[in-house]
């Protein structure tokens, strides 16, 4: 990897972050740490500001009407941004989170859509991250949709995606073309080797820049601060990215 | 009035064959120790509905052959990846799984407790697993013009089954946060519980415990079972889950040979000390 | 974030001309000592809607003429009899009434909560409480056959305004049982709320007090006031209704002069107290 | 008033009590000291097997979930019996709880409908009560329909009237031809005064008996034990009936 010693996922924490400055309430789903981090380096820069609710955690959640108060709070319009994820993801934004081949005798079986079917289309800014950017993962068309990227217009949608962040570069979202628009490619990739690993067609703008790193003073909260936050929540990633123990 | 058993077996033998289940997810309360002697019972043709999801113990029911139908948005064991016997269950088609996202089926116990026939909701319109849902429907909001919107019925589970802290001899079962417990119970036919503690006087009475307490208005039957959730953890108590265990369950599950030494071993085996 | 405000009259001061209001019950926790500073600054057009009735503090707007709409199931001074200004105004015509039942506030008000377009409800088919709202519609039950069932479309008050026992430095607000107070700031856009008490600490913490906690995350605007609810009482608290109080509200209010009498004695003569 | 010392509220009581036995959970609404203390006698005959749940009381209110759990416990089936009254009542069941004339401009104006309009439907015995029997009470048609006796037979409506009971007599409710029919006078009224003081048609049968009093055992347990229950609940009501002051 390029950046000198910046790692990747800085690097997709500085840029997620990126995307949720001045928003006033970000959820985040369970298993995601490096969103939870970039959602805690937008509240940290925010002055508190922004708040952040992490499933599963019990420290940063503010939730106390049970299962159900996730939805309802995106369906009141009460959450800004949330992040989605899929098995396989194609060129029209559709997410798949059930099987590959037939449901009924699939190849292979996932755990499940969870909340993507509702969140998707109410939740502002939807988020869509992918750590396995190949032609298995990002597809012409999905076995399963599990959300479907757009919707026609009579169909109430406030929300949808609003990127798509992989291990290899930053996809927006051109709503009006329903397509991909290559944003930036991460150190060390290249246009080409995007499309090479890409099994859907998206837009290229004749420049594609690389995915800025982060400054030295994102770099020392994200380092500090942020990685002590997220070691309540993922002490795992937390030491393995930042070098961090968890306080006994 | 709440019938208070004392066994577990008891309590199972009120878990027929083929009968709906609501079951909690992994991180509320799962009566893990009563689903061990629902399997050494040997129920069949269970219909599991995860609120909204489930793990480990419907994993278990699927493996064990209790399970004909699953009903949930996921079924996950957590940071130990995918359920082993519910993914060989679904790939080998000996299970019929009706795919759901979490508040669809929140949407449909609401409903149940509100004694409506159905709860509307947005989302769904598009994807395969409202395609695949031919028992929920696409109906005209009234009061929009040209705005399709999704009807889910009432789910009325036969039984809502899970695991708390605390219950009190009225029936009175204390879940704090964990409301959709309530909404289970409140939704639900017949509803079992099993607790670490039946605690004297009333939890009704101080209205800080009664914030967060079910009334035995909705409890069936109940039985203490101390760490009725293990392996799981249990909120707002010092019970965590056995990460070790659960860990070993997720690597044995893997194959059916493992899957059956795993059973020997923690279910029907556990019988003497449950 | 939710604003600490320190006096009563920042927090009315939200409270503008025109807005809907969702009010709790007088057995709830009413915020009387915010509605005086509302009835003191001149508010107009306010359209009430009781959760899923209203008393008191709803009858003195009503009288000092803030009010053009009620949207209510019942308005009662409860054992002190009819609600006199209430009553006068009806008979006058000068204000709207809008007739409900309980459910039918709670389905609109869930609905809104739940992000839905409507809830559906049993009952109303053939009362006039149907009949006069024009706003509510009779439907088909898409899963039964000739079953009309009446959609109640979201109600999503500007504001819910009510009075809690204790609030937390994060806006975290304690209500405990009186959970129409949570689906009313769960459904209502802003949510304003006087307290007896703002505590240290987080009541999101212990898991027995966020069992009867609103996250601040749903709270706009807070401040403190001591017996904010009186005359009437405040559940979970030592609070009771000042039943004397009232009953000589109930004497006053009969007539305008007695009620003008009233408003100068306890409301436009308080100000310097509050 | 005939019948000894049996005073009239003990009638009362013991009737409706009657028509609770066995269930399994009675409601009890504000302001109703009679069927509040009919209820507790049906509870303490079932030893216990009765659940009573009287609303605006702390001590025998068995809810949890805010102001719309009664109306849900109510839609659930788990609430066998209600009462409901009306300021107006009519011939056809209909209760009317809004107002006297033109309801925009009445002429008479009530609290209104409170949860009749539901409660009415679901609930499988609801029993009318109404202190006041006259003509001015129970008449041909009521001015405004806040819950109907009767529905088409496509309306959902597991509920309805089971028998209204008033100062002067019982009716039962004939479901098929959607009448009342006297079934009992009480003691010092007769067939003759009861057509006198009632607005409109009801079946009268050959045979229509007093209505009974309660036995010296019920009297001992209404007047002993159930005063000093309801006396937890309306101590003025224990007071002049029971002569009952509640304790300190």
């Amino acid at each position: 990897m390029s950046g000198s010693d910046v790692q990747l996922e800085e690097i997709l924490i500085h840029t997620i972050a990126g995307m949720l400055d001045g928003l006033r309430h970000v959820a985040v789903g369970a298993s995601s740490p490096v969103p939870g981090a970039a959602a805690l380096l937008a509240r940290a820069r925010s002055g508190g500001a922004t708040r952040v609710s992490v499933l599963g955690s019990e420290e940063h959640n503010f939730f106390s009407d049970g299962g159900k108060e996730l939805f309802d709070c995106a369906g009141q319009g009460r959450i800004d941004a949330f992040f989605l994820s899929g098995a396989q993801i194609d060129g029209k934004a559709n997410i798949n989170l059930v099987s590959i081949g037939d449901p009924d005798l699939p190849k292979a079986r996932f755990p499940g859509s969870f909340g993507s079917g509702y969140l998707y289309y109410v939740v502002p800014r939807v988020i869509l991250f992918r750590l396995e950017h190949t032609r298995r993962t990002l597809v012409e068309q999905v076995d399963f949709i599990s959300a479907p990227g757009f919707s026609e217009p009579n169909v109430y949608r406030p929300g949808g995606p609003f990127a798509m962040i992989t291990d290899r570069c930053l996809f927006d979202v051109d709503k009006d073309n329903r397509r991909f628009v290559l944003k930036s490619v991460h150190p060390g990739e290249t246009v080409e080797s995007i499309a090479e690993n890409t099994g859907f067609q998206y837009d290229v703008p004749a420049e594609v820049p690389t995915t800025p790193l982060p400054d030295a003073e994102t770099l020392a909260l994200m380092r500090g601060r942020i990685a002590t936050e997220i070691a309540e929540i993922y002490p795992g990633f937390a030491k393995r990215v930042f070098g961090l123990e968890k306080a006994a | 009035m709440t019938e208070m058993v004392t066994s577990l077996d008891a309590l199972a033998a009120r878990v027929t064959d083929g009968a709906t289940i609501a079951l909690p997810p992994d991180y509320s309360g799962c009566a893990n120790a009563l689903w061990r002697a629902v399997i050494r019972r040997g129920v069949k043709d269970l219909h599991l509905v995860g609120v909204p999801v489930f793990g480990y113990h419907g994993d278990l029911l699927i493996g064990a052959g209790c399970v004909k139908v699953a009903e949930t948005s996921a079924v996950t064991l957590g940071e130990h990846g995918l359920a082993p016997r519910f993914t060989a269950a679904v790939k080998a088609g000996s299970i019929i799984v009706k795919d759901a996202t979490c508040p669809a089926i929140h949407a449909g116990l609401q409903a149940a407790e509100r004694g409506a026939p159905f709860s509307v909701m947005r989302g769904l319109i598009g994807s395969d697993i409202l395609a695949r849902r031919d028992d929920w429907k696409v109906i005209d909001n009234p009061f929009g013009d040209n705005d399709p919107v999704v009807a889910i019925p009432a789910l009325t589970p036969d039984l809502a089954v899970f695991h708390a802290a605390k219950a009190d001899r009225h029936g009175n079962v204390w879940i704090g946060v964990r409301r959709e417990l309530m909404v289970m119970a409140h939704a639900a036919r017949d509803t079992l519980v099993t607790v670490e503690e039946i605690v004297d006087g009333d939890l009704m009475a101080d209205p800080a415990t009664k914030a967060g307490t079910i009334p035995g208005l909705y409890v069936t039957a109940l039985a203490e079972a101390k760490e009725g959730s293990w392996p799981q953890g249990l909120p707002a108590t010092d019970l965590v889950a056995d990460q070790g265990h659960l860990a070993r369950y997720a690597e044995m599950a893997k194959t059916e040979d493992g899957f059956a030494a795993y059973l020997a071993e923690y279910v029907t085996g556990r019988e003497a000390a449950e």
